[in-house]
């Protein structure tokens, strides 16, 4: 399985604040899972499609090259504004 | 030197700078600087009646204490400490504190200020402001991430 | 914007910088940065038992109300305020107190940190430590001199 | 008349914290004033002879080329280390 987390924005313009997925080789890395993510329908299109998205591996940045693995917690969440 | 006591904390309840720089202070504390950031009201189309703050449990805990970490590797702190408020506050509220003690000024100055910049720009927290005209997410600022970037190298920060 | 308010105490009594930093925030307070020195111990031959602190009433507070009014010139603050012991103090007693605050944090971080080098560099206080070796009366430092030509200019300082 | 105070480690070398003199002509600069003080005797030339011997007039700092006025109050310190 692999746990999929959205926070701020993104969660709102999905609807979703987290998913299940059973890992695959079509989830195989981050940009694997976001292509698969965005075929949803439009809103998941333009949320993951944001060229300021930034995603988290097991609670680290990562980048789209990152390699998924069953377990894996993966975030996609806009920029932070905390402080 | 011993290592530096680090401690971060996400919290729904207000907190008190007091005694939060109490903790901070030790035997050979020599210069302690604190930062308390506040909900700012706005005026006028961008009034904010309340902000609404969401965080990542787990990963923001463990990104304020990696920050720490970054300073005290940076810096001979002695103790470095950050609170970050969760949830809703109304304009006014304490949303931040940041407290640093080390033997000499140059030192907790410089540490504290690199954590807010570090904090400002790393850790997962999101800002939705509520206001007269319905509620908006707080856009990234280009200055936040600038600020951060002086920090290149211990070298510079220590300056 | 209005004028900031400004203040400046010299006392021989300890202080409570969590009661002084409440009287800071205003309404647009969306950053307090404050510093508090504590007298420190030493150690060995250089063990500080009491430090004795001097100052030249009347000049004293004028040259620390006048730091504060630089700093208002230099940043727009909301507040500024500083407080400072005389008398004897033992190892880890508070000593000075300087805060501010302002909207944002980069010009509350930079008045406090330049507050700090000017008093250290101006105002007419002066230390004695007095130790198992004697008393002796503490040298200025050249450091804290470089500190204080960090701010030639309100430029450089706001960096 | 001139009201002259010592400070610190100044203080303690010349065993006196203050004193009022007569302004006079022999007065009229801090330059005059420090060498008619240093005339008092040994420790008030070590005292004052200090390089880094700091004077402020009215309780501004000033340098040796000052003027003094009857009234004005003068000031002798070693460098201040405060904070």
């Amino acid at each position: 399985m692999l746990r999929v987390l959205f926070f701020a924005r993104v969660r709102e313009q999905l609807g979703c604040d987290s998913l299940e997925l059973p890992w695959s080789t079509g989830h195989a890395t981050v940009e694997a899972l976001l292509s698969s993510l965005q075929q949803r329908g439009p809103n998941w299109q333009a949320a993951l499609g944001q060229p300021n998205l930034v995603v988290a591996v097991n609670q680290q940045i990562a980048d789209s090259a990152a390699r998924l693995q069953a377990g894996d917690e993966v975030a996609f969440f806009p920029p932070v504004t905390g402080g | 030197m011993a290592a530096a006591i680090l401690s971060a904390q996400v919290q729904e309840q207000t907190f008190d700078p007091g005694a939060l720089q109490q903790v901070l202070v030790t035997a050979d504390s020599g210069a302690v600087v604190t930062f308390t950031g506040h909900v700012r009201g706005g005026a006028g189309e961008a009034e904010v009646t309340c902000l609404e703050l969401e965080y990542y449990p787990g990963m923001t805990e463990r990104s304020l204490l990696e920050i720490l970490e970054d300073a005290a590797t940076r810096w001979p702190l002695l103790a470095a400490a950050v609170v970050h408020r969760v949830g809703r506050l109304a304009p006014g509220e304490p949303i931040v504190w940041v407290g640093v003690s080390a033997a000499h000024r140059g030192e907790a100055f410089a540490a504290c200020d690199f954590i807010m910049d570090f904090l400002k720009t790393r850790a997962p927290f999101w800002k939705k402001e509520h206001g007269p005209a319905g509620a908006s997410w707080v856009a990234a600022r280009a200055g936040d991430d600038e600020r951060a970037a002086r920090w290149q190298s211990p070298a510079d920060g220590a300056g």
